[in-house]
């Protein structure tokens, strides 16, 4: 066992990962890195086929640390669904697994991530969310909660804006969330996903080490006289342990973060029914009003046709017809100009 | 009323040698969504058919119904299709403009207008509160017509069929062939004879009518030619040309956004693609997606670009500058897409009816940071079926974005246009490396790098997404990176890298169409035009020869420069660039990029959202040959 | 009564409107254009402390037909909640007015729809909803719904995207829905919407007499052999009245479109609790599943603050500061420089 | 282990006579993230106020924290503030590149590196593996030095502290003021004394190690100089100094989006009006919005200035291209806002942590259309300190977007900049009408119109929103209109209005900050620069006149051009224009206005990340002198 494991594809779990992580250590970001490699591993998921898609963000930069043999598309900041949909349309056998931050999706990308699953195109879209943007130093995202308080971005007046609740009002046919130390259920979430024909969106709480600490926190060491100081001389960060955790389902569960700070993880059980539309809405206004962060598959509906059934997408991919099928014969051109006004 | 005063002469008007035949101007003056353009369609497809060099030009609000539209149709024996402002032949349909319309026409020009003061549409005057003495009017009972129809039209569409009544009373005056008329009903009508026989049923009464009750004064005639234009010409409008040249250039994937002029160059290619690329299982041999806003098309149009599709999208100037930064990326990147513009008039939402060129220094520099992407500047209909289809292969052979820059002249109005050549090449797809070729390559070069140049043209070797081979993968991205596709923020692989994609586009300059001269014996000035200004350009020119100044014309058909401009301008002290933009955009480009011979160029360019049309041309250069 | 009635302000009904409509005779944009001369005349509101705010659409032409004494801003396509934002944090005492259209902020404008909300920015927010893109000649916008059919745009297999659900998703403190031939509800719920301290989303369902109608109707006309040449070439537009409907609380009321098709509108009741966001959930997605259309006040929640308090801003407007409010003291330039590092 | 070869000297280096003063560079090489920038900016501060003329250069990545990282600073006796790549003295902190960072330091060189194999930044090998033989080698006990603290610091920060004992060593090696360090570190802690205790302890620990352990056998030294810097000379970085300009600027409106490297202009901002801008009741006298991209960051801040709000934004290069469409409607519609680009490298995601001039044509031409707009060249933190106020008074007074161009050099690195002057002049709001001013205009002229020209320089008058008048109220749009902003089709009212903004940007174009001329006496070539450049420009002029080429030089502040620029350029036959982009953009821009002269203008341009420096500058002219 362990290294010297192969999948049904002979590959080790070695041949699914891709060079070392460049973001901080402790990063959430890097346990879902994580999650999806052993997934793909013990799907024995053919990379080849595989594209890996994001926008820009610590979290967009994830591709570059799992699935070395996927080919791959850094796209610009928000815009990761456009890109994705015209890749999945020109080639339908290619599996997108995308990933993006809540910053590139809940802020200038709300409107493609919104358009994307009201398409239903087929992909995995797995928002890594930390509440923050990561990449350009800690200012507050559209999704970091009201009252939070960060020493880098200050105070965070506004409501947050709940991507599960806005997948749900987009018609979403897959809806889940989990938390980025949660092996096991990212895990089983991520296996779901990769399962559904359609746009299965996958909220994960990750937590930014970095920025999300806070300005009280006894942990956090400050120097600086202010913070635009510190950022623009690129402080001093500390290396941190991962967050792992593990609960069951139908269970809350209190976390701490690394500024010291509590999260309460509540995990659905059994009794939720996750084809109910209304019922999923209210699961997550109330978890929003406790301030709690439910987590597991919080809706799913398989019936709605995707994208390729949309735009009658022929079983070839349309990369792989050949000529003759995509240029028209000479005498078609002689039909389309007798159809037309001539001399 | 009683019908009084159905027409008058002029009192004092200029002498006319005899008749003009095919020689003058008709303007037909509508509020727009009243069916108008069937009657303007009709007859210009009728005085095509009759052999008559004609264009149209339609002058539509930015607006569904109601407001002001004005229906050019020049006829020129001489075979000038560019625009011309002025217009002998008046027919005033539209009360709210009536007055200025009048005031337009030319001394000796004609007025044809209602008369049933019961339609909306008839002027509340009588034809003596008319100032004007020194034109022809001729005045039609709309209404009373109508009302004699032997079936009593759906009240609906009564505002539609009174414009019918002008296609047969001008057919009358002005002897334009009813049986021209009727195939061009039947055409517009797709041979469905109710219809067909309602409309014409009223072209005909109205013609008759006219026969009994008007007296032709005016000297305005059409005649038919022969010889003229060449079986199987065709009289059709740049954006159906476009989108199905776009269907035998192999699309696959097309992604836009509405935005007037360009929208129906992507609804005409999703209406072919969807006669003539649908399986028999009913299946698409491509996919088009109305993107939620162009920031989306084009992020679409690139990722099917990447996967190894042909992909386009289609928009305008706003459209355009939304794009900018995903084009960037591509041009970064090293990504395939054709990207139409169908020029309207900007800045901003600007006239987005009227036809424009002022898109081109922003098109060509599209992103921020150093960027220059191939730009293609078809002339015609016949020349946006040709790019259509070889838009890909520049793309594809070049790992780039590629423009097309049409305007809303050649996009939406009709155009006498040569017949379309079925493609004369097969498809290039570049270079792309499957698995096998792949192998081939690493045994051949001991590796493969996505922005490698093993053949020195700055062109690399791309893979597809889905290729079956461990090697294949590599990682598009818009930041800095090597050879070999990874990251890297090294000043010297980020120097190296930009060098390998200029050496492209040396190569580009070479590959894309040469631009097309036409000399003239003793030409002392040259002049430089592209896109729709053509046909005003070649007219122009036979005035300032008239006047003794004869010029050589290089028709620019891309950028960047092929070396043949250079070569043109050396040989002239005075060089005229003539354009539809406030800013003279090629002369600037063609500044920047042959400073030595900057000097040399005269900027001739206006914009105010009409076309260019030969008079005002003629009159800039002959002021500034005098000024020389 | 009638023509020479004047309002508090000593102004007649004719004072509250502006140029003539250029929209098609018939188009539901224009009564609900009549429906703001209306409430506002009643209302006496000071129009030079009113903006009209639109993006680019017919719907964002209306402002040119109401109101003439008041600024307006034709601001570009999808993004007139940004310009909003900005001109009234600079004016506080401005009250904007704005009107979008279904494209204009379902589809290109999705993003600034759902962010101006999430800040709870004091604007009355109109959506002239028709499911199609009028000025641009009939493709179908983001809210058509799933199944219909124009002869313009051929078949929609997407699910429309309910701007009220969207505005529920992202927070919003006021969701409005009704009918533009409903004039008493339309003035109704402006009135509310005026009256809301925060943003009032008012998504009003206003059919395009043009390009709603249905290829297999009686009723229209039709001509060309492809609908692509009847665009190129303007074609023929028939007028229509407008339609006008009034029906009771709790009641549904079925009315006939233009071209034949019905449509079920459903008046919320008294029942209705519209401070419970879970139930206005359900109530919208009811109706979808019905394929109804619910109107009334959906949901509303006083009680968020608004932009103007979440930054801070004085009681005077920050355009009305003197030059000494905000340009600083020489000496406080002082100041600034002593805390930078100098020589 | 054993400390063994604490040091060693060159056995093969060239001959220095004696000692190299004030006249090296050092580079520190680290991973970023871990706090270097806290002992790096001390030790540049400390230089600094020995008088020692000396700059900082940080090199970092694209990401938070492990990513290697170059600080640069450069020490001239002769005063030469630019970028110079090569360094004498290396502190090599980082395994990962140590092996290329030694080998770029040139013969003779000094190369400082952690000896203890303890710490996770020691290199695991040997002195005697290093195979230079030609460079000084000292090396330090970091982690033992760090256990001989007194209080034990918490272990999280441990690899922080590391970064002090590198001060410590090269404060004795290379004779930098000890209480100078005290100071700078008392400045960056705010005075808290705990911290700069424990920081300046462990400096002085290292100090003290080294002056036991260390002989001084390199010839480089630190010596502090009189006289260089008048008096409240600065040390800081551009994006401070543009925020602290705003606000003294008026600044009543900031909307926009993270984005490096401009974030932290913004963020000064905010920072300075919540602590200069705020009333007594708690109420702030502007609002700073974070908006949730660049489209909307663009339109909030257009929304303000069309509400009469002094109103801002800041960018870079990607938000650029996405606030295209947004800058083409405030440039039509006519509405002052302000947009500062803090220039990063592209195409595309380009090097986001990198310094380049490449959006200037882009952001000079933004928006589809014929477009063009305002743009100011800062060439350090003074001049962004100015521009920051002054730009709204162009913005005000033209009513027009206007561009302040600074990069990721002036903005982001400290540089040693003259003291900031307070504002010479009140505010210029630019024609605004309040209800007053609206009724005698009225009153005056007869009527008022938002585009109508009454004073000949194309710049109308506005009224703001919520002007107490019944006449005061007009519609903006970004389509035609005429001078009352009605809309309007017209051909001729759209070439009018065209026609009148031209003129205003001639009315611009004489107030613009003219360009600065700095002459030599028989210059026989011009030199024509901006923003960043300039420093290294000195410095070559002075290197080209040490091989006889004496030049002019002419520095540009703004675009459109000034009439200047054309008088310079004739005086030369060769003018060389210097620019950190790879197209020679400002060289395009000078031949596309002024053609008569475009062939005088040769390019001398690169893009590679890093700011010009003179060697290659001069390198470039010298050539290109040769040959011509
Ligand atoms: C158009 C554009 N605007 C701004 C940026 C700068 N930028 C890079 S990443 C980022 C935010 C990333 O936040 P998020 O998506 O939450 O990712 P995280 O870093 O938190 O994982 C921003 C604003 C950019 N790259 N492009
Ligand atoms: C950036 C941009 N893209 C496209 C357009 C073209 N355009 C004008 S209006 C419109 C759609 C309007 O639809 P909607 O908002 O529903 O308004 P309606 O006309 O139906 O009232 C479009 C796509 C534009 N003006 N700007
Ligand atoms: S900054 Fe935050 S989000 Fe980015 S890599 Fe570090 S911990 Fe992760
Ligand atoms: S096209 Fe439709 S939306 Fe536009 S004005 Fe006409 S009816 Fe109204
Ligand atoms: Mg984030
Ligand atoms: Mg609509």
């Amino acid at each position: 066992m362990g290294r010297t494991k192969t999948n049904a594809l002979g590959l080790t779990k070695e041949d699914y990962k891709f060079r070392p992580s460049t973001l901080c250590p402790g990063c959430g970001h890097n346990s879902i890195s994580n999650q999806i490699i052993s997934v793909t591993f013990e799907e024995s998921l053919d990379q080849t086929h595989i594209i890996k898609m994001s926008g820009i963000g610590c979290s967009s930069k994830s591709p570059a640390y799992f699935l070395g043999r996927s080919h791959a598309f850094n796209a610009v900041h928000g815009r990761m669904p456009s890109v994705t949909t015209g890749a999945v349309m020109a080639n339908r056998t290619l599996r997108a697994i995308s990933v993006s931050g809540d910053g590139d999706s809940g802020n200038i990308g709300l409107g493609q991530f919104k358009h994307v699953i009201r398409r239903n195109l087929p992909m995995v879209y797995i928002i890594e969310n930390n509440g923050v943007y990561g990449l350009t130093k800690g200012q507050f995202s559209a999704t970091a909660d009201r009252g939070q308080k960060t020493k880098y971005a200050g105070y965070n007046e506004l409501p947050a804006v709940d991507l599960c609740i806005e997948a749900l009002a987009a018609n979403a046919t897959f809806v889940a969330r989990s938390f980025s130390g949660d092996a096991k259920q990212v895990q089983a979430i991520l296996k779901a996903a990769l399962a559904h024909n359609g746009t299965a969106v996958v909220d994960i709480i990750s937590p930014c080490v970095t920025f999300n600490d806070l300005d009280t926190s006894t942990k956090s060491y400050h120097w600086g006289k202010n913070h635009r100081e510190i950022l623009n001389e690129i402080g001093f960060i500390q290396s941190q342990e991962e967050i792992a955790v593990e609960y069951e389902p139908g269970t809350a569960q209190p976390v701490q973060m690394h500024d010291g700070s509590w999260i309460v993880l509540k995990k659905l059980g059994a009794d939720h029914d996750p084809t109910d539309r209304v019922s999923a809405f209210r699961v997550l206004h109330e978890a929003q009003e406790r301030q709690e962060i439910v987590t597991g598959i919080i809706y799913i509906d398989p019936s709605r046709p995707t994208l390729v059934e949309t735009e009658h997408l022929p079983e070839t991919p349309l990369v792989h017809l050949p000529e003759t099928q995509i240029r028209p014969a000479p005498s078609v051109l002689e039909q389309a100009l007798q159809g037309m006004f001539a001399f | 009323m009683t019908v009084v005063d159905l027409q008058r002469v002029p009192s004092s008007a200029p002498q006319t040698n005899g008749k003009v035949v095919n020689n003058f101007s008709f303007v037909v003056a509508t509020a727009n969504g009243t069916g108008s353009q069937t009657s303007n369609n009709t007859l210009i497809r009728t005085l095509f058919k009759m052999g008559i060099p004609v264009n149209g030009k339609n002058l539509f609000p930015s607006n569904i119904k109601g407001e002001p539209t004005w229906y050019y149709m020049r006829l020129s024996k001489d075979g000038y299709l560019a625009h011309r402002p002025v217009a002998e032949v008046l027919v005033a349909f539209n009360e709210r403009t009536f007055a200025q319309d009048v005031a337009k026409l030319p001394p000796g020009g004609v007025l044809i207008y209602p008369i049933d003061d019961t339609d909306a549409r008839a002027p509340k005057w009588n034809v003596q509160t008319i100032k004007r003495d020194d034109i022809y009017i001729y005045r039609m009972p709309v209404d009373t017509l109508m009302n004699q129809l032997p079936e009593k039209p759906n009240p609906s569409i009564r505002e539609y069929l009174a414009n019918m009544v002008y296609v047969g009373v001008m057919a009358y005056l002005f002897n334009i062939d009813m049986d021209g008329i009727r195939d061009a009903l039947s055409y517009h009508f797709g041979g469905k004879e109710k219809l067909i026989n309602l409309n014409f049923g009223l072209v005909q009464m109205s013609y008759d009518w006219a026969a009994e009750n008007l007296k032709k004064e005016d000297p305005y005639v059409c005649e038919p030619m022969e010889g003229t234009f060449p079986e199987g010409t065709l009289l059709t409008d740049g954006n159906s040309a476009g989108g199905l040249g776009a269907v035998f250039g192999g699309v696959q994937f097309v992604s836009w956004y509405p935005i007037t002029p360009s929208s129906s160059l992507a609804e005409s290619a999703q209406e072919y693609l969807g006669k003539y690329r649908v399986n028999e299982d009913g299946s698409h041999t491509y996919s088009v997606i109305q993107a939620e806003d162009e920031l989306a098309a084009i992020g679409m149009a690139i990722g099917a670009g990447w996967a190894g599709a042909r992909a386009m999208t289609g928009t305008s100037g706003p459209g355009i500058s939304l794009m900018a930064e995903f084009v960037g990326l591509a041009y970064y990147a090293e990504i395939p897409v054709v990207i139409w513009d169908v020029q309207r008039v900007g800045p901003s939402t600007g006239l987005p009816t009227r036809t424009s060129q002022g898109d081109l220094l922003f098109a060509y520099t599209l992103g921020h940071g150093d960027t220059h992407h191939i730009v293609l500047l078809p002339k015609d209909p016949t020349e946006c079926f040709e790019f259509g289809w070889r838009a890909f292969d520049y793309a594809e052979q070049f790992q780039t974005p590629v423009f097309v820059l049409s305007d809303l002249d050649i996009g939406m109005n009709m155009h006498i246009t040569e017949r379309f050549q079925y493609p004369d090449q097969p498809m290039n797809r570049g270079k792309v490396l499957d698995a096998k070729a792949l192998s081939e390559f690493i045994e051949k070069h001991g590796k493969w790098g996505r922005y490698w140049d093993v053949d020195g043209d700055g062109i690399p070797y791309r893979t597809l997404p889905g290729t079956d081979h461990p090697m294949a993968a590599y990682f598009t991205r818009g930041t800095g990176h090597d050879e070999f596709a990874a990251y890297s923020e090294d000043a010297e692989v980020f120097e190296r890298n930009l060098t390998r994609i200029a050496r492209k586009f040396q190569t580009v300059r070479k590959s894309l169409p040469a631009p097309v001269l036409h000399s003239m014996d003793g030409a002392s000035i040259g002049i430089i035009s592209y896109g729709s200004n053509d046909p005003a350009i070649e007219e122009t020119r036979d005035y300032l020869a008239a006047q003794d100044i004869k010029s050589d014309y290089l028709r620019i058909k891309a950028l960047p420069l092929h070396a043949d401009v250079e070569a043109f301008i050396q040989r002239f002290d005075r060089v005229y660039v003539v354009e539809n933009n406030f800013d003279g955009q090629m002369t600037q480009i063609i500044r920047m990029e042959l400073p030595h011979l900057a000097a040399r160029l005269k900027k001739v360019c206006r914009l105010n959202g009409l076309p260019l049309d030969a008079d005002w041309i003629t009159e800039q250069i002959v002021k500034a040959e005098k000024e020389s």
